[in-house]
């Protein structure tokens, strides 16, 4: 279970976060009217889905009640950055993300 | 070597130091007619189907890790082919119905225990839905029944159907051929029979790149160096959006972790699969005697094979307001797999943008039971490089066109 | 016309006293007003209204709170604070708050009814809240005059740490109160609770 | 009662002025208080305790720990049975029953045991050979397999007792209170970090507690002294950490009152207590486990491993044999050795490397003797081992010639395995390490240390150097310093000479197939040597195919040695053939603790409105919606479900009925940019909405579906109150307040859920004005208040806000008042509108009377495919303006003119409901597959109109007004045929709305 630092109330348990999905992709300007419908579809449903570093969005949904944006690695699950909405720092250096432990399954 | 008592009997008198290898070991040659991307059931599925159904068995399954380690591995081994949509109907039951011939089929035995799959409803709107579904699937010709709760009581003893529950059991759908298989079995029993007609299993053996020329692929780079094809079929369930990624397009698919977890074996007291989709629940119990246990699947996205663990608490509340006599019972294991997701929560069997480069992934939380069916209409849409009319709506632009697939969108939930 | 009943989203639940040596006091704390105060922390305008209306310098650090002998002004979020008083201020909190700060870059609600507020205190009420709370509880990291918003068991509510005792007053949505009530009862079994009456 | 005739005369950890009576299959015993069901079993001389899973061999007691692979039991009976506990792990209380499982009809005679003459038909994986024919015949076979399979019963009756979760949180946690994690606590708590230490043991001091005197015991006694007064060191005994997640949350489960047995419990306590322990830093003291080495007969009660004797020895005062024979490949078994030596037992000892060093010659001195370069080739026995083969050992490994010495001990030593499996499920690295042949601790993936024996370390002061080191070192990290010195502890180990890495004997394949690697699961060597032969060669392979290491012990002592088997038969290092990791739970972890409370009404909150009680007082029956328990229907006496909506609709369109509407989503929109926000949120023009009006809104997702709908109010010039349906109100805040922070920051716009403020009481019907005229201050003429308006004033003497808006077709005003005074609402106007004949009506009277307007239920009437074109709402999509999900109407198959429509349908026979969820044919088939062309989404009987009503959703719907289709009934009942329609059925123009 994550500890995840809102950037307002400090580390807080998962459970009282909503996972909100990859960020920084911004609505169409005038709502996509002169795109063609596969740059649409593209917008609403084709997503990075990385593995290794991701930046996505979160909301302290049971706390203040605010989104913000993090960088996860998708393999390590450690959280490198977190920043509010607007911002857009640089991605930093991938860490060592080790493969997943190749174990057993059931 | 023929697998049958009569072979286990001979093999025991030379205390089984004579038996064959199942599969063989080979280095990959330089150039096959199709290089399959992913060993897991599916891939081998199609690669089997390949050599059976189009007569096509110069070709190389290859698979970074071991044959069947991904989510073939890690699944609770449902069956099931109770969809609501037409599409999805259809290619459930194909593959519902590949897999009652399969242990014959493959000479293999998958354990295929048609012990039925329940699901229950808890709620007024529940029921509707459950109506709704069960009346659709009936007319697409496919089992199923609905049950009052002293019938549930009657096929589950131990399960609770009090109206004092906070979410009482209000009655249920079964569909009776549904069940478990072994999982391990069909993914070892589809590469035996490959490899029987000749098709190549690399193990161990990771694909880094596509070999692409003008538009067209060419073969795969891997870590035992370059492999051409005249056609690539990808199929490796999570990691999709990363080989698109090599490929040079964007899925409409997200990996999510999703977890299971067994308990310690007993004697029998569950014999077929309970689901719950408004608790989160579907457990079943193994022929070994462990219970079977399915957990949600996480928010967000991950390849950590791992989940978080207040998602597996929440599954045991519900699982024990239904079982009280699950609650002195003890967890003995638990996995992640990695679960490819589509907004419409049904499958990709497509062609892409790159000529002969076909992409199987999507399956979500329901890959294993849809195994023998993916394989079967992925090998078709290869082998003619155009979908069979079953996978056809699986099309990778339907998230242009609009004409999704949307089985969770059918159980939403409001007032 | 009879004087219409005010009935608090806990007053049928029965007093529990159970136990030898209570580690847990609990107490259904009276009607508050209660409003929620949306604006501007950087804006002084707002911030001197706001402590001119109810004695408190509004908290403009996160999840600190701001008492007075009969006001409690709580940081919800970065622009949002729970504002308690008196059950008679009311109406009039509301009004003067409104007039006071306008209508065009904040908003202030009425929760006055929407919440209920549970008081727990005693030796072990921690341990109580530890059984439904991942927060850091600890007097190192959550002292008096410390709030948050958080889960406490499978209802979201607003913490509020009174006294060093410790006291903790737990606010919670009124169609959750009576199950939490319940539920806290129920945890404090192991400890012993005492229930008050006011 | 028998006489505990192995138990030593003196020494121990025992209260030998405590005897317990115990019952074990069905025979009295008696033991100590301080014992283990194991060790007072063995004190008894009871070796015999269980059967394997699958060829039921008959299996003795292995080991004195958590990773006992044979000696399970089912614990007491009836509702507080509990199957598969291991008999190492349960102190023993007064009264204790347990029985052995998987053994018909005894654990003595077992018939299953037939398994094991069938062996040879029955190796690794024979199950995936045979039993394919014929086809129908598995489910005969999978029958019998499974009555054979599972190991004990679980409980008949719903668990009585309670548990317990609790969150805790430290600087420092440290797992295991053997002298490594006392040091390391020791180090840690003193610089005043919060230090939580925890041990599976009831008393702290792990490998310590083997001796009951000398300076270990001392100093034992003095570290728990001084952690027992710091304040900020946190000690859990009995309790085991099972699960070690990302960012250092773990998992541990105490066990409270089990130790009292369920008669000594107290009703107030839980039997287990799960700990979820969110640590900065993580030092893991968690031992090592030994292994076992292959030779024919290894799993023969009597045969132990080493170290378990001695704990049996030392701890507890019993010699669990009087002529053993040990059988090792290190230096670890000799203290046991020599131990039972100095208790006057004859002992020999058989030591795979040919100059074992030092310790042997200690050895002889005291009387053992000693067989270098030898193994026991074979253990000879019936229940219970009576001698065994040794032979020498050649350099090739060439067996000798075997020669017998009796026996009624074995004590194997195959070296040991650290306990890395909290470090392997934490992400970090295992490493190989070839001079112990084990595995260790590599790179760790978290703020994790691991010290003493779990990290290869021998040797008492360096272990606890090292321990003290990184104690101080984890409170350093976590910013705490002043450790003071590291504990020394005078120690008399000798250096010890290396290991010889050593498996199992070579033998024969049919000896093969009975030198056991996993004891639970029957994996032995023989079936390792089938798996790779065959190619199954990963060790996941090897594991799925033979079942090794996937036994409740969960592989603690058989994985290793499968894994150095395998390297071995291909000829390759253990790290090339692959590395093990490991996945919670370390030990089985009870699903009662996993659900702790979150059971019976604690499994989820029952929302309940303000005028709930009044409700249940009238008789209501409550549906469940989301967590919301909402008035269905009011049953009179002697009604069902039919006549109570009957009446109550009839109420409503004839007089005036009353409903509870306070569940639905309110949210609270202040600011300037409102207009704009709703322009943007829903489909239809919001600019020009003033004070005091409503509209109804439809909202869509980005992909064009229909995801809410809902009245919005404005309630000043920067004021709106949303509404939502009941089971999206969170959801919608969420939404919105997603756009408003991520997306469009510039719009100045508060939103706030208002839905538990205000209680809600909507009163319909053509008697409703005229009620609610008695008991308001507002004029209700139509031209002061009309539709789709709202006003402020007081109802029954409480402020209220009335909105005229009716989701009933009729006239209808929805009451808004301050929650707490929503029950003296409803009871106002209940008194003052029973001479109007009002009625309280459900949520299914409201669904019958809204469809016979033709009013839509988001997420009834659509399912997340529907758009608003397709509802036949085109009259509420704005052509002018961009709003959430335009975009997607566009797309080819979103603007097909054929979709899927919603329309009216009748049925032929008015009395006939169709049912709902009904699927609609054009052509009907005499059996199916039928082509579905829609289903029916809300039908009902209308009791205004005489006849039923339905809504579906049909493909090409508005093409077909007044053609005929047919809804099979493929469940049983007749197939009905109906015309479809419009979707108002009752008062197309609308003019009961004004009364």
């Amino acid at each position: 279970m994550f500890l995840i630092e809102c950037p307002w109330c400090g580390p807080r348990d998962e459970t009282e976060f909503s996972y909100g999905g990859e960020a920084h992709i911004a609505r169409p300007v005038g709502g996509g009217h002169d795109m063609t419908n596969a740059e649409w579809g593209h917008y609403v449903f084709h997503r990075t889905n990385p593995k290794g570093l991701h930046r996505e969005r979160w909301v302290h949904s049971h706390g203040c009640r605010r989104w913000f944006n993090v960088v996860r690695d998708t393999v390590s699950h450690e959280f490198l950055l977190i920043y509010k909405p607007g911002e857009k720092p640089d991605l930093p250096a991938l860490p060592k993300s080790p493969e997943p432990p190749d174990g057993p399954g059931r | 070597m023929r697998y049958s008592i009569f072979s286990l009997a001979r093999n025991a008198l030379s205390y089984h130091e004579k038996w064959p290898e199942a599969w063989r070991s080979p280095a990959p040659k330089p150039a096959y007619d199709v290089v399959i991307v992913g060993g897991g059931g599916h891939g081998l599925a199609t690669a089997y189907y390949l050599a059976k159904e189009h007569g096509i068995t110069n070709v190389a399954v290859i698979e970074k890790g071991w044959l069947g380690g991904g989510n073939t591995g890690r699944n609770t081994t449902i069956i099931r082919s109770n969809y609501l949509w037409d599409e999805s109907a259809a290619i459930y039951e194909k593959s519902l119905k590949l897999y009652e011939g399969l242990s014959q089929d493959l000479n293999y035995n998958i354990m295929l225990s048609q012990r039925g799959v329940l699901n229950l409803a808890h709620n007024e709107h529940d029921l509707k839905e459950l109506s709704r579904r069960v009346n659709a699937i009936r007319l697409n010709g496919i089992d199923s029944e609905i049950l009052t709760p002293t019938e549930i009581k009657k096929l589950v003893p131990i399960i609770n159907v009090s109206p004092d529950l906070r979410y009482p059991i209000l009655g249920a759908s079964l569909q009776r051929r549904g069940g478990v298989a072994r999982h391990d079995a069909v993914a070892w029993g589809y590469a035996r029979a490959a490899d029987a007609h000749g098709v190549d299993i690399i193990q161990n053996c990771e694909v880094t790149d596509f070999l692409v020329e003008d538009g067209q692929v060419q073969g795969v780079e891997t870590t035992q160096g370059a492999i051409r094809a005249g056609k690539v079929g990808v199929v490796v369930a999570g990691h999709a959006s990363v080989m698109a990624a090599k490929a040079g397009f964007r899925m409409p698919v997200e990996s999510h972790p999703l977890q299971a977890l067994v308990s310690e074996p007993i004697k029998p007291v569950l014999d077929c699969v309970v689901m719950s989709n408004a608790v989160h629940v579907y457990v079943s119990q193994s022929d070994k005697g462990e219970l079977v246990i399915g957990a949600g699947i996480d928010a967000y996205t991950s390849y950590g094979q791992r989940g978080s663990f207040h998602t597996i608490e929440g599954q045991i509340g519900a699982i024990t307001e239904l079982f009280p006599i699950f609650s002195r019972l003890r967890q003995l294991r638990q996995w992640g797999g990695i679960v490819d997701t589509c907004p419409d929560a049904s499958p990709i069997i497509s062609k892409t943008p790159v000529d002969h480069l076909y992409f199987n992934c999507g399956w979500g939380t329901g890959g294993f039971k849809a195994t023998p069916g993916s394989g079967w209409a992925f090998a078709h849409t290869i082998a003619r490089d155009e979908p069979h009319p079953i996978n056809a709506p699986f099309s990778l632009d339907r998230f242009s066109t609009g004409v999704l697939i949307d089985e969770h969108g059918a159980a939403a939930v409001a007032h | 016309m009879a004087e219409p009943r005010r009935l608090s989203s806990l007053a049928d639940e029965p007093a529990h006293v159970a136990a030898v040596e209570a580690g847990i006091v609990m107490r259904q704390a009276p009607l508050h007003a209660m409003v929620t105060l949306r604006g501007n922390a950087g804006d002084p305008v707002f911030l001197s209204g706001v402590r001119e209306i109810t004695g408190c310098d509004i908290p403009t650090d996160p999840c600190r709170a701001a008492m007075t002998t009969d006001h409690a002004v709580l940081w919800m979020g970065p622009d949002e604070w729970l504002v308690v008083a008196p059950p008679e201020a009311g109406t009039d909190l509301r009004q003067r708050l409104r007039d006071r700060l306008g209508d065009d870059r904040t908003a202030v609600v009425d929760v006055g009814d929407a919440l209920a507020i549970i008081s727990v205190g005693g030796p072990r009420a921690r341990d109580l809240l530890a059984k439904g709370c991942t927060l850091d509880l600890h007097p190192r990291t959550f002292r008096p005059g410390h709030c948050a918003n958080t889960l406490l068991a499978k209802a979201q509510v607003t913490l509020h740490q009174v006294d060093a005792a410790p006291t903790f007053s737990v606010f919670v949505s009124r169609s959750f109160a009576v199950y939490l009530w319940r539920w806290m009862l129920d945890a404090g079994l192991e400890y012993g609770v005492q229930v008050l009456q006011d | 009662m028998s006489r505990q005739s192995f138990r030593l005369e003196g020494g121990g950890r025992i209260d030998r002025a405590r005897a317990l009576g115990f019952t074990f299959n069905g025979k009295r015993y008696q033991g100590y208080a301080g014992d283990t069901l194991a060790s007072a079993l063995l004190a008894n001389g009871v070796h015999l305790v269980g059967r394997s899973f699958k060829y039921h061999r008959p299996r003795g007691i292995l080991t004195a720990g958590v990773e006992e692979p044979n000696a399970l039991v089912q614990l007491e009976t009836g509702a507080h049975s509990q199957p598969n506990i291991r008999a190492t792990q349960i102190e023993l209380y007064d009264g204790l029953t347990a029985t052995s499982i998987n053994a018909w009809p005894n654990v003595k005679w077992d018939l299953m045991a037939v398994n094991n003459r069938l062996g040879r038909l029955l190796p690794a994986g024979f199950y995936y050979k045979t039993f394919m024919w014929p086809r129908s015949w598995w489910m005969t076979y999978e029958k019998a397999i499974r009555r054979a399979a599972g190991l004990g019963r679980a409980p008949e009756a719903a668990d009585p007792d309670r548990y317990e979760r609790q969150n805790i949180h430290c600087d420092v946690l440290v797992v295991g209170g053997g002298p490594a994690g006392l040091a390391t606590a020791l180090a840690a708590g003193r610089t005043g970090a919060r230090v939580v230490l925890v041990d599976q043991l009831p008393e702290l001091g792990g490998s310590l507690l083997d001796e009951s005197a000398g300076t270990g015991e001392a100093w034992r006694q003095s570290a728990v002294a001084e952690l027992a007064a710091m304040d900020e060191v946190t000690c859990l005994t009995r309790t085991v950490v099972t699960g070690y997640f990302d960012h250092n949350f773990l998992i541990a489960c105490e066990s409270v009152t089990d130790h009292l047995g369920h008669t000594g419990a107290q009703p107030h306590l839980p039997r287990l207590k799960l700990w979820r322990i969110r640590a900065g830093q993580v030092v893991l003291a968690t031992g090592a486990f030994e292994r076992a080495i292959g030779f024919k007969g290894n799993d023969l009660p009597g045969v132990m491993l080493a170290g378990a004797i001695g704990t049996y020895h030392a701890r507890y005062a019993v010699t669990p044999g009087r002529e053993a024979v040990f059988f090792t490949n290190n230096d670890t078994a000799y203290a046991p050795a020599m131990a039972m030596a100095a208790g006057g037992a004859r002992v020999k000892v058989a030591d795979v490397r040919t100059e074992p060093g030092a310790v042997a010659d200690r050895a002889r001195a005291v009387g053992i003797e000693v067989l270098p370069g030898h193994a026991v080739v074979s253990a000879a026995g019936h229940r219970k081992v009576r001698g065994v083969m040794v032979a020498s050992l050649g350099a090739e490994g060439q067996v000798g010639d075997p020669r017998y010495l009796r026996c009624d001990l074995v004590g194997m030593s195959g070296g040991w395995s650290p306990a890395v499996h909290l470090f392997s499920q934490s992400g970090g690295k295992l490493a190989w390490r070839a001079a112990d042949a084990c595995f260790i601790p590599g790179v760790p993936a978290q703020t994790t240390r691991v010290v003493g024996r779990a990290n290869g370390t021998i040797g008492l002061s360096a272990l606890m150097a090292e321990a003290h080191a990184a104690g101080a070192d984890a409170a350093k990290d976590a910013g705490f310093s002043g450790s003071g010195d590291a504990p020394t502890l005078e120690s008399d180990q000798p250096e010890q000479a290396p290991l010889q890495p050593f498996w199992s004997v070579p033998a024969k394949p049919k000896s093969e197939r009975k030198h056991f690697v996993d004891f639970q699961n029957d994996v032995t060597v023989g079936d390792v040597r089938l798996a790779n032969r065959e190619g199954y060669r990963s060790v996941e392979h090897l594991k799925r195919y033979t079942t090794l290491g996937m036994g409740t012990d969960q592989g603690k002592l058989g994985n290793v040695p499968g894994l150095a088997l395998l390297a071995e038969m291909q000829g390759v290092t253990v790290p090339e053939v692959g590395t093990t990791t490991f996945r919670a739970p370390f030990t089985p972890l009870n699903f009662g603790a996993m659900a702790g409370r979150d059971v019976g009404e604690f499994m989820d909150p029952a929302r309940r409105t303000p005028m709930h009680d009044l409700h249940d007082e009238a008789g209501a029956v409550f549906e469940d919606v989301g967590q919301w328990k909402r008035p269905f229907y009011y049953p009179q006496p002697g009604e069902g479900k039919d006549e109570a909506v009957n009446r109550e609709c009839r109420a409503v369109r004839n007089a005036v009925g009353m409903l509870d509407a306070t569940t639905l989503g309110k949210i609270d929109l202040q600011g300037p940019d409102v207009p704009a926000l709703l322009n943007r949120i829903y489909t239809n023009a919001w600019s020009k909405l003033e004070v005091g009006r409503s509209r109804y809104g439809l909202m869509l997702g980005e992909d064009g579906m229909v995801i809410d709908d809902g009245v919005t109010s404005r309630l000043g010039e920067n004021h709106f109150l949303m509404t939502t349906t009941t089971g999206n109100a969170a959801r919608i805040l969420g939404w919105l307040e997603e756009w408003l922070q991520t997306e469009w920051p510039e719009l100045k716009v508060y939103a706030n859920s208002v839905t538990e403020q205000y209680a809600v009481a909507v009163i319909a019907g053509p008697k409703a004005r005229d009620l609610l005229g008695e008991v308001t201050d507002l004029d209700l003429s139509a031209d002061e208040f009309p539709f789709m308006s709202w006003r402020e004033g007081t109802v029954a003497g409480i402020p209220a806000r009335v909105f005229r808006i009716s989701f009933s077709g009729e006239l209808s005003y929805e009451i808004n008042v301050p929650a707490n005074h929503g029950a003296a609402l409803w009871g106002a106007l209940m008194e003052t509108g029973e001479k109007h004949g009002i009625t309280p009506y459900g949520t299914e009277a409201m669904h019958v009377l809204r469809a016979e307007k033709g009013y839509i239920i988001v997420g009834q009437d659509t399912d997340g495919t529907v758009t608003p074109l397709d509802l036949g709402m085109d009259w509420i999509v704005s052509k002018n303006k961009d709003f959430l999900g335009k975009r997607s109407l566009t797309r080819e198959d979103t603007a097909r003119t054929d979709r899927k429509q919603l329309v009216g349908l009748l049925t032929d026979d008015p009395q006939a409901v169709l049912p709902e969820g009904g699927q609609v044919v054009e052509e009907l088939q005499d059996r199916p597959p039928m082509t579905m062309i829609g289903h029916v989404t809300s039908s009902y009987y209308s009791a205004n109109l005489g006849r039923s009503i339905a809504l579906a959703l049909i493909k090409d719907g508005r093409q077909r007004m007044g053609d005929t289709l047919h809804i099979p009934q493929p469940l049983g009942g007749p197939t009905l045929s109906a015309t479809v329609t419009e979707t108002v059925f009752i008062d197309p123009d609308g003019s009961r709305l004004n009364g």
